[in-house]
């Protein structure tokens, strides 16, 4: 019998080598894993390269695995914010290296990568500074990048539920970046506050079929949470 | 320059008026977030956030308050009935595709010609940050610039060439002002409506631009 | 307010005209507008390019199109079936045209269509007819074909439930190209067995947003068709 | 030119050996879906079918019949506890992309190289189709082919270079027929079993090739 879910954060995370390529879903905070970044903290893999939207913010969650000095590139759309205080010190230091890559170029990369596609024209950031040394293409009059997909070692991602084969849900805005995460990694861990039992999803609103999924691990409702106290 | 100029609030609702019912709209982040406020209730507008929703609604008040339901600005909000949510490969591809009529962005600087500056300035040392940016300025039918037509300093923003970092080129059609409206083109800058004290020659003389008087058209 | 719901198919199929590009959803009789394309029929619209998995089965529907005398050409993955007649004495006798497409770049290129991207590098048919002619580029090490987005004037696809604001549900495999396609037509006509309250769709099940819907016209439950009888 | 040789169901059951517990398998169309009728019953296999849906069950009983859940055939199916439905563009991606584990084939033709030709033959006045044979071929992580090893002519389907029209190159890893199995490399054609009174010498009488003898390993 296939189950995909483990007992501990720490067993999930065991596997994560030094210098692996690591992308980490969430918007900012939504959709951030934080138990599997604290559990990553713990586990101490370093010489990573991480792909996220943002570069942290805080001091938390993505912030403290900066901090903590395990990060060498981060490949990101938007690393400064009014909280983006760990990076931006590192960043000056020198101590980071930044690839930055405009939103959507960021999703279609490691959508391609999961998918299959070798590389594709895009018109995001055509004539920009972000294109620079970029291959370009006119294309029935209009005017392209050309970009690579993007693919990862570990995907660590937070969902809503699972069931034992893998098959996610997630929760509102926190979606973000966790199913094209998922598809693009050779082995995808994710937190979920439960699994449930098979059958219990809905086939027709599964978000990320299990196929996609290495491991699951349960760390509990979101709701029971202090900073989620009066959210249904 | 000029004595009497639209407040932010003016100039968000002057943009609410040219938004058409029915219509599909990324307001980006910051100032242009305003613009929600001002849409006539007899029209219904639906909003698109790059983090993956369509029919957001208002700021959520605190005790509406979502870890899991924020916009682009990373602010919470709430949903509409009628709302979907999907992932970012799906919300972009959206953006992309030319789904969106209209996204009304801020800016840096545009030029005569419609070519957006409104993630960098460039400077040595700053540490550069693009998120949604350059999707927004390529993706929309309709992209609308809502700016102060002058910095502090005076100078104005719209201008023959930009020299800040591109956001986009020849992509922005229309950009509302606190003085002023202009229609972008392959022509140039067209003022097509003023406000205040504002002269189509006062404006030549601020921006340094052939601008073409469409005030009458 | 929004209302993407019009009475009639016929004020559905209005303003198709003759020499349209023409998306129609389905995976054999799966997912295929049935009664679309009978309005379709009734309209009379001619010399259509037609967009579609298949050929036509048997004699109603997509087939009943074809030997209608209104379609020109068809770009298709899998025309020759067991009861694809229809099309079989059309395309011997010359009739129409056809263009052959792998199915997963067919869905790759709508998808492209909707997508916004100006062409990408697939692994699929390289080395084979399919792709003679094409331009072709190795990719680390691995070898691709350039394939072009495919878009349309009309996309006419079935969906189980809408609301009015034309958010869709679909029903099992019946799924398939619906909603690629509705992202990759200038107008979008879809048929549905009911409209909803709005609201009654769950935000987080939605797998085709409203954006991508211009009209949809309510046909009844297809659980009261002679076909159907005793499914769920 | 054997007098015995495996039945297809037999082939189909020695297929099914070689599918690991957890594995994602598509199996094609037609005779390939075989074999799952011979999945040990203490391993959990989830089959893909590319028209949208991971988990498919066995064929629908006439009591089962649900027009909206076919398979790639359109052969009315049925789903497992733990199914998921998703559009053509999704379930394409996801074999593009090498996410399934298994994909068994039919064939016209093998090269001992492992091009594979099995969508059309090439003859004038017939009618091409592909569906998804194509993706397929160079998606999944490990390509296997069932057929019998020789046409009804007695000519070998196993071939040093195919004739029919390619569906991909060196895309196939392993052949299971009726009178044995091959593995295939860019060294060429491994015979790893036999069945019956099969032997590699005859084998290579057979298809004219110089198959590597791997039957003792």
């Amino acid at each position: 019998m296939i189950s995909k879910v483990v007992r501990s954060i720490s067993e999930a995370l065991s596997d994560i080598g030094d210098g692996s390529k690591i992308m980490i879903g969430g918007f900012g905070l939504a959709g951030q894993p934080g138990e599997l970044i604290d559990g990553l903290i713990e586990q101490g893999a370093s010489h990573l390269t991480v792909i996220n939207n943002n570069a942290g913010n805080g001091t938390t969650g993505l912030a403290a695995l900066l901090r903590n000095g395990q990060v060498d590139k981060i490949v990101c759309s938007f690393p400064r914010q009014a909280d983006s205080q760990v990076f931006d010190e590192l960043y000056r230091a020198g101590k980071i290296e930044l690839e930055l890559v405009p939103q959507g170029n960021l999703a279609e990369r490691i959508r391609a990568g999961g998918a299959g596609i070798g590389a594709f024209y895009t018109p995001t950031g055509f004539g920009t500074k972000l294109a620079e040394g970029k291959e370009t293409r006119t294309i029935n009059g209009r005017e392209y990048v050309l970009e690579y997909p993007m693919v990862a070692d570990f995907a660590l991602i937070s969902a809503f539920k699972a069931d034992r084969l893998g098959n996610l849900l997630y929760r509102k805005t926190a979606r973000n970046f966790g199913p094209i995460m998922a598809s693009a990694a050779t082995t995808t861990i994710v937190q979920v506050d439960d699994v449930v039992a098979l059958g219990a999803l809905d086939p027709e609103s599964v978000v990320t079929p299990g196929i996609f999924v290495d491991r699951v691990v349960a760390v509990g409702s979101r709701f029971d949470r202090e900073e989620w106290a009066g959210v249904r | 320059m000029f004595a009497e100029r639209l407040t932010r609030n003016e100039v968000a609702a002057r943009v609410a008026q040219d938004i058409p019912d029915g219509a599909y709209v990324n307001l980006g982040i910051g100032l242009p977030t305003l613009v929600s406020n001002f849409l006539p209730a007899d029209r219904e507008v639906i909003l698109h956030t790059e983090n993956g929703m369509l029919g957001m609604g208002p700021e959520a008040r605190p005790d509406q308050l979502d870890p899991d339901l924020i916009n682009a600005g990373k602010i919470p909000v709430t949903a509409t009935l009628g709302a979907s949510y999907f992932h970012h490969g799906d919300s972009f591809a959206m953006m992309r595709g030319g789904h969106l009529d209209v996204c009304v962005l801020g800016a840096l600087q545009v030029s005569q010609f419609g070519d957006l500056a409104n993630w960098s300035t460039g400077e040595p040392g700053a540490i550069p940050a693009v998120g949604g940016a350059m999707d927004l300025a390529i993706g929309a039918k309709n992209v609308y610039v809502m700016m102060d037509l002058s910095t502090k300093q005076g100078q104005s923003k719209l201008v023959d060439e930009c020299s800040y970092p591109l956001t986009g080129m020849r992509c922005v059609s229309r950009i509302y002002t606190d003085v002023a409206v202009f229609g972008l083109s392959a022509a140039g800058a067209t003022v097509t409506q003023l406000f205040g004290d504002a002269t189509v020659d006062a404006l030549r003389d601020l921006t340094g631009l052939a601008l073409i008087d469409g005030t009458s058209a």
